[in-house]
């Protein structure tokens, strides 16, 4: 049964979500992207994330987006110490960082998995707030706020971490660093400090998206496996480290998730993104806007 | 948590104590003899405490847990006897349990088995019990005996008859005037047996399908699926929801809306029975139709269900489970009163003698009188349909009085009538 | 400004291949001192050492800069850059995927030269039009020739006091070479900037080089005081004046 | 045959022998319902570190391959009631043909992008299954056991038979490889690609033979699993911690050696088992997640490479 109606309200559906997905996967955009940190543990740092801004909003009433902004500083030094760790014990060493990376992430994973597990239990959380359980009518359509809140912060995330990437001493550093390390040097950065920080401020956005996990949908401790596929999805759809890039396969993923969930049969939907991610692979390794080197 | 108590070397001895004492423990002479009384009975079962089911694992286990601390309390089974449980974590998955299994039977040399909460990490246990002719005492499985065809078999959960669950919510439906009906179900083992069943009835009564869909797991979003649905326009919505998706399915719901002619919307949304869920969801859950175990209405209250809660309610908080715990806790209570009662009843640990007894007799359980019919399901079905009522916001205590969850079915349960729409039910 | 290198026998391994063998070399303020030698010869291992990118094994690199002494072989990299050396270094090293603009901004990174960003962004744009012209274009798509303006421009916006240059002439037509050549001398003149040039196009090098050495398989072999004492030199005649084969 | 072969195979004959001693003797089944999974998991390990070790294309897809060969099972069981051997057999087929599949599909990626294009169609591949209502779906489906043959008296003691040959099977496999110019080509891979292109190895033909032989043995591993379990559902079958699992197994054991795998196998399956019936509760996650850290962290070149250093330094110390 097709409706125009249905598909009109798929696609704007779709891009909301899109936009959801794309502020999730922008801190990968920067650590995988940018830095070819091998960051598995992404989703597992969002979750952990979301939990921090459970915590603020159930015991201290704190507007979850206040929430996120919140546990930036927090997340920032994370990641500052997380990229400590990995540099000292795999870049610095040479080779294979990929490889024995990807399990370092993993390991990091199940670590917080099972500290969320120890500290939260096993019970599904959510937040509340003003936004979350109503909708704006648009016409025949409606709108939940919660996807408008999505959309407006993946869109100024996008603006703004575009604009210090592109504007700021650190932002060009940050970007020039996965080019050419040792010219880099010559300039007067330290490659090191600069991922560290990249780092840093990739896990940073992980806090605001972890508010924004959990004003979208409740969460769970193991939620983390769910969006493994998905951020690395986005990320290497968009070519590796455009912020842009990011939002727009983002949107690609969601638009095309929610007309296959509306208009095809449910079920197929989860293998659409990963399709479409193995396309862009094969005939594009480097991304749909990809760099290329 | 329960550990294992297995001393090398003891294993052989453990169980020959077990059976002298059991076939002693019924004579006079049997009774004076210290050791045999000292022997526990152990029984063994493997339980999600990690993975998607934990929650309901947990939850599962400690009424199982409380039940042995009352037996203990009151000292004990055949004449003194301890009860000691052997408990595993089979992580939520099917491949576990075979091997925990295993070695509850050939090393801890359990003397009887409960099965872990749900459907997945029981299905793979069936045939091994059957073939060894062992009792299972099932927890909350759905139709895992049906091609097993077990005769030691016997489900905790109140099911009863496979399409009984949807029969009665499809009964309260066109009751209300439904004249077509929708599905969504999620793409995972439970929902969709129950979106099966849901599709035989509703072919069987010529209910039309307007609407039929199944949904993957991890689905973010809900709004284009409700928004598809309602463009259906259908009378009765059926549900067969896991509980991550039952919060976004409400929510999306709330916010897209469902249209004016859907009289019934629930039905098979699991998560809407725990206290967390239930919290977080607050008023969004007025009006839905959900299924449920047990529910604090005057007719659920037996002998012994007021204290059992009373204990629940206290450890719940320590253990960081749920803290209504209504869904699974009383039937993992219930599941050790019937094994009770058929050891006292056939004063021993027999195996086929209490699977006769459990079969032929109705027993008294805080959640009512139970009966199997020879599958090893309930005879009768006893889940409850009920109607969310008056349910406000960040508020876990209200769920423990009567009211907010209104009993429809079965009859003679009933707690209330229907309130139909769907939408004015929701004000 | 009084500024001077001075390198005394230096030492530097390239894994088991010995790179520099006692090299000895010196740089006044003002001078355009070239570094002359053909392939692998440790023309390039030289400047690297004195950037701060290869650590010598052996020997001492001494930048004294208004009568302070700093021993460049004990700093890193980016102190060595914030003291005021500039490299341009061989094949360019660009971020291919950064625009013109981001390129030379980048230069600028160095605490002393964000303050003068303006004023070096007119000097660079001044000395080459072209990057003017193109300042939002992704350097990776830039001809070869605009490519080696832009390491030079580069350099430039980090204020430096001292630039070392490696092999500006590689990969470039003769004619972009000695354009290229010629803009270097330029900048000395200009801007009275001290220049240090690893080339191995020994004619053009001597256009604006006030004096230089001759590397051969990592020992300065020949050491000039002036561009006439190199023309004479024997070794010269037999590397680079077809006296050889 | 060199010394070291005849070492090899009295070894495996004797492991064998052992193993079916063991099942006609020992009557506790427990052993053999843990001894299948350890033995199936040093099997997956020895088939993954062809590909993942020898090559260096980390496979996240392990899950994908043992939940196709479980269910290649299932379906020759539901639809002809076909024995174990062609279980087996046509699990291995299909898994060489689902590794050529891959290895053509990723010929042009490298390093992570491979791990991705393998974890993107291990979710294709459960969706698939999970739409596919002959073999029960998402619903998940039983399956009867037939009745067990001579010699064995019991289903799971012939399993547990049967994964001990799959394992000499692919350890074999894995052996052959490393002492033949196959294995020296991976490794000239592994270490640049490029270069060893340009020096005459020819890479694609290798990587795709390591994709095939690595798949096939991981789908021939899996296919008795749906014995073994008697049920099928695709949650289960397509379980991450497979990947997980087996990864952390090889890259503990060490990936240089053949034995490297083997090693991390019988350490972490014989941990799981244990902390399984001991602790049994988050804590058994946590320790995997520890247990990986610190070995990539601590011993990056695995326990293989511990004992070559250790033996590295004593060897020293002597001259």
């Amino acid at each position: 049964m097709f409706s125009f109606d249905l598909l009109l309200d798929a696609v704007v559906i779709g891009v909301l979500l899109g936009c959801f997905y794309g502020a999730v996967s922008l801190g990968l955009s920067v650590s995988f992207g940018l830095l070819d940190v091998p960051h598995v543990a992404h989703p597992a740092f969002l979750v952990l994330a979301s939990y921090a801004v459970y915590f603020l909003n159930e015991h201290y009433a704190v507007d979850p987006l206040v929430a996120g902004l919140l546990i930036t500083p927090v997340f920032f030094l994370l990641g500052l110490v997380a990229y400590r760790l990995y540099y000292e014990t795999f870049e610095k060493r040479g080779s294979d960082a990929a490889v024995r990376g990807i399990a370092f992430f993993f390991g990091v994973a199940f670590i917080i998995e099972v500290l969320i597990i120890l500290q939260f239990g096993v019970d599904q959380r959510s937040v509340t707030a003003d936004y979350i359980g109503r909708a704006w009518r648009l016409g025949d359509i409606r709108i939940p706020y919660r996807l408008l809140v999505a959309f407006a912060v993946a869109t100024a995330l996008t603006v703004l971490l575009t604009l210090y990437l592109s504007r700021t001493f650190m932002g060009r550093a940050i970007r020039a660093v996965a080019q050419d390390q040792e010219a880099l040097r010559l300039m007067g950065a330290n490659p090191i400090k600069i991922k560290q920080w990249a780092f840093g401020i990739a896990t940073a956005v992980l806090g605001i998206a972890g508010a924004l996990l959990i004003i979208v949908a409740p969460v769970d401790p193991t939620l983390d496996r769910a969006y493994i596929g998905r951020t690395f999805c986005v990320v290497v759809m968009a070519g590796l480290g455009s912020m842009g890039g990011t939002l727009v396969a983002a949107i690609i993923l969601g638009v095309a998730e929610t007309i296959v969930l509306t208009m095809f049969g449910a079920s197929w939907a989860p293998a659409i993104s990963f399709a479409m991610l193995l396309g862009v692979l094969a005939v594009r390794p480097q991304g749909l806007f990809g760099r290329r080197s | 948590m329960s550990k294992k108590v297995s001393k090398p070397g003891s294993i052989s001895r453990r169980r020959l104590l077990a059976t002298a004492g059991a076939a002693l423990a019924a004579t006079p002479l049997g009774a004076k003899l210290v050791r045999a009384q000292q022997t526990p009975i152990r029984i063994g079962m493997s339980m999600p405490q990690t993975g998607g089911l934990a929650g309901g694992g947990k939850a599962s286990l400690l009424g199982i847990e409380i039940w042995r601390d009352d037996v203990n309390a009151k000292g004990g089974l055949l004449g003194g006897r301890k009860i000691e449980l052997v408990v595993y974590d089979d992580k939520s998955s099917a491949s576990e349990t075979p091997a925990i299994y295993s070695k509850l039977i050939d090393v801890d040399k359990v003397d009887l088995l409960f099965a872990p909460y749900a459907t997945v990490p029981t299905a793979p246990i069936m045939p091994m019990v059957k073939q060894r002719g062992l009792l299972l005492m099932g927890n909350f499985s759905f139709q895992v005996n049906s091609k097993v065809g077990h005769d030691m078999w016997f489900n905790n959960a109140p099911w009863g008859p496979a399409d009984s669950w949807a029969t009665s919510f499809l009964d309260i439906g066109q009751r209300a005037g439904g004249k077509s009906m929708a599905l969504l179900a999620a793409d995972q083992e439970f929902a969709q047996n129950l979106a099966k069943t849901a599709r035989e009835v509703a072919a069987k009564r010529n209910l039309p399908m307007v609407f039929d869909q199944a949904y993957p797991p991890n689905t973010v979003e809900f709004s284009s699926i409700i928004r598809a649905l309602k463009a259906a326009k259908p009378d009765i919505v059926y549900i067969a929801s896991y509980p991550p998706d039952s919060a976004g399915i409400l929510r999306a719901v709330n916010e897209i809306g469902i249209g004016d002619n859907v009289k019934v919307f629930g039905g098979g949304m699991v998560g809407l029975q725990f206290g967390a869920v239930m919290e977080n969801m607050g008023s969004l859950l007025n009006g839905v139709v959900n299924y449920n175990t047990w529910l604090p209405e005057k007719s659920m209250y037996f002998e012994g269900t007021k204290e059992f809660f009373d204990k629940y309610t206290k450890r719940a908080v320590e253990a960081k489970i749920d803290p209504l715990g209504y869904y699974l806790a009383p039937f993992g209570y219930a599941s050790g009163q019937l094994i009770a009662q058929a050891i006292n009843a056939v004063g021993s640990l027999e195996q086929k003698a209490l699977a006769k007894y459990l079969r032929e007799n109705t027993h008294k359980t805080i959640v009512g009188p139970i009966a199997f019919s020879p599958d090893g399901e309930r005879k009768e079905t006893a889940v409850l349909q009920a109607q969310f009522r008056g349910v406000v916001d960040k508020n876990m205590e209200q769920f423990r009085s009567s009211g907010k969850q209104v009993i429809l079915f079965p009859e003679n349960l009933k707690s209330g009538e229907l309130i139909a729409p769907f939408e004015a039910a929701r004000k | 400004m009084a500024l001077s290198l001075a390198i005394n026998d230096l030492d530097a391994d390239y894994g088991a291949v010995k790179a520099l063998r006692g090299a000895s070399l010196r740089v006044e303020a003002g001078e355009t001192v070239a570094l002359l030698g053909t392939n692998g010869n440790g023309k390039s291992t030289l400047m690297k050492c004195i950037a701060g990118l290869v650590r010598p094994q052996r020997g001492a690199i001494s930048l004294t800069i208004d009568g302070a002494a700093h021993d460049l072989s004990r700093l890193s990299t980016e102190d060595i850059v914030e003291l005021g050396v500039a490299m341009v270094p061989e094949g360019r090293r660009l971020f291919p995927r950064l625009t013109v603009l981001e390129n030379l901004m980048l230069g600028a990174f160095r605490k002393a030269a964000r303050r003068s960003i303006d004023r070096n962004l007119a000097i660079v744009f001044e000395a080459f039009p072209v990057l003017k012209e193109r300042q939002a274009q992704l350097a990776g798509t830039m001809s070869g020739g605009q490519q080696q303006m832009l390491a030079i421009g580069r350099a430039l916006m980090s204020s430096p006091r001292l630039l070392l240059v490696d092999e500006p002439s590689v990969g470039l037509s003769p004619l972009l070479v000695s354009q290229t050549i010629t803009k270097i001398g330029e900048l000395n003149q200009n801007l009275g900037l001290t220049v240090l040039m690893a080339e191995q196009n020994f004619n053009q090098a001597i256009r604006i080089a006030s004096r230089g050495y001759i590397i051969v398989h990592g020992e300065i072999v020949v050491a000039a005081a002036s561009v006439d004492e190199l023309r004479g030199n024997d070794i010269v005649k037999r590397l680079y004046l077809g006296g050889a084969t | 045959m060199t010394r070291n072969s005849i070492a090899f195979w009295t070894g495996s004959t004797v492991f064998l022998v052992a193993v079916f001693v063991m099942t006609q003797v020992v009557g506790n089944q427990y052993p053999f319902f843990a001894g299948y999974v350890i033995l199936q998991f040093i099997a997956l390990a020895v088939a993954w570190s062809i590909l993942g070790g020898y090559a260096g294309y980390v496979n996240f897809g392990t899950s994908a391959f043992f939940g196709v060969g479980v269910y290649a099972a299932v379906f020759l069981v539901k639809a002809f009631g076909a024995p174990l051997p062609l279980q087996i057999l046509a699990g291995a087929a299909i898994g060489a043909l689902m590794g050529f599949a891959l290895g053509l599909l990723t010929l042009r990626m490298q390093g992570i992008f491979f791990s991705i294009a393998t974890i993107a169609l291990t979710i294709i591949i459960e969706t698939t299954i999970t739409n596919w209502r002959y073999v029960g779906g998402a619903a998940g489906i039983q399956i009867q056991r037939p009745a067990v043959t001579a010699p064995f008296d019991n289903y799971v003691q012939m399993l547990f038979f049967v994964q001990a040959l799959l394992v000499v099977l692919a350890v074999a496999i894995s052996r052959y490889i490393q002492n033949s110019w196959i294995g020296r080509g991976l490794q000239a891979l592994r270490d640049d690609e490029l270069a060893a292109e340009c020096t005459g190895v020819p890479t694609l033909r290798l990587k795709l033979l390591a994709c095939v032989i690595s798949g096939a043995l991981m789908c021939a591993v899996g296919a008795p699993a749906a014995m073994y379990l008697q049920y099928a559902d695709p949650a289960s079958a397509f379980n991450l911690n497979y990947s997980v699992t087996t990864l952390a197994m090889s890259l503990i054991g060490g990936t240089a050696h053949w034995s490297g795998p083997i090693i991390g196998a019988i350490l972490l399956g014989t941990t799981q088992q244990l902390l399984t019936v001991t602790i049994s509760s988050e804590v058994n996650v946590l320790v995997l997640g520890l247990m990986l850290v610190l070995f990539v962290v601590g011993a990056p070149e695995g326990i293989i490479g511990l004992i070559r250093k250790l033996r590295g330094d004593r060897k020293e110390g002597e001259v």
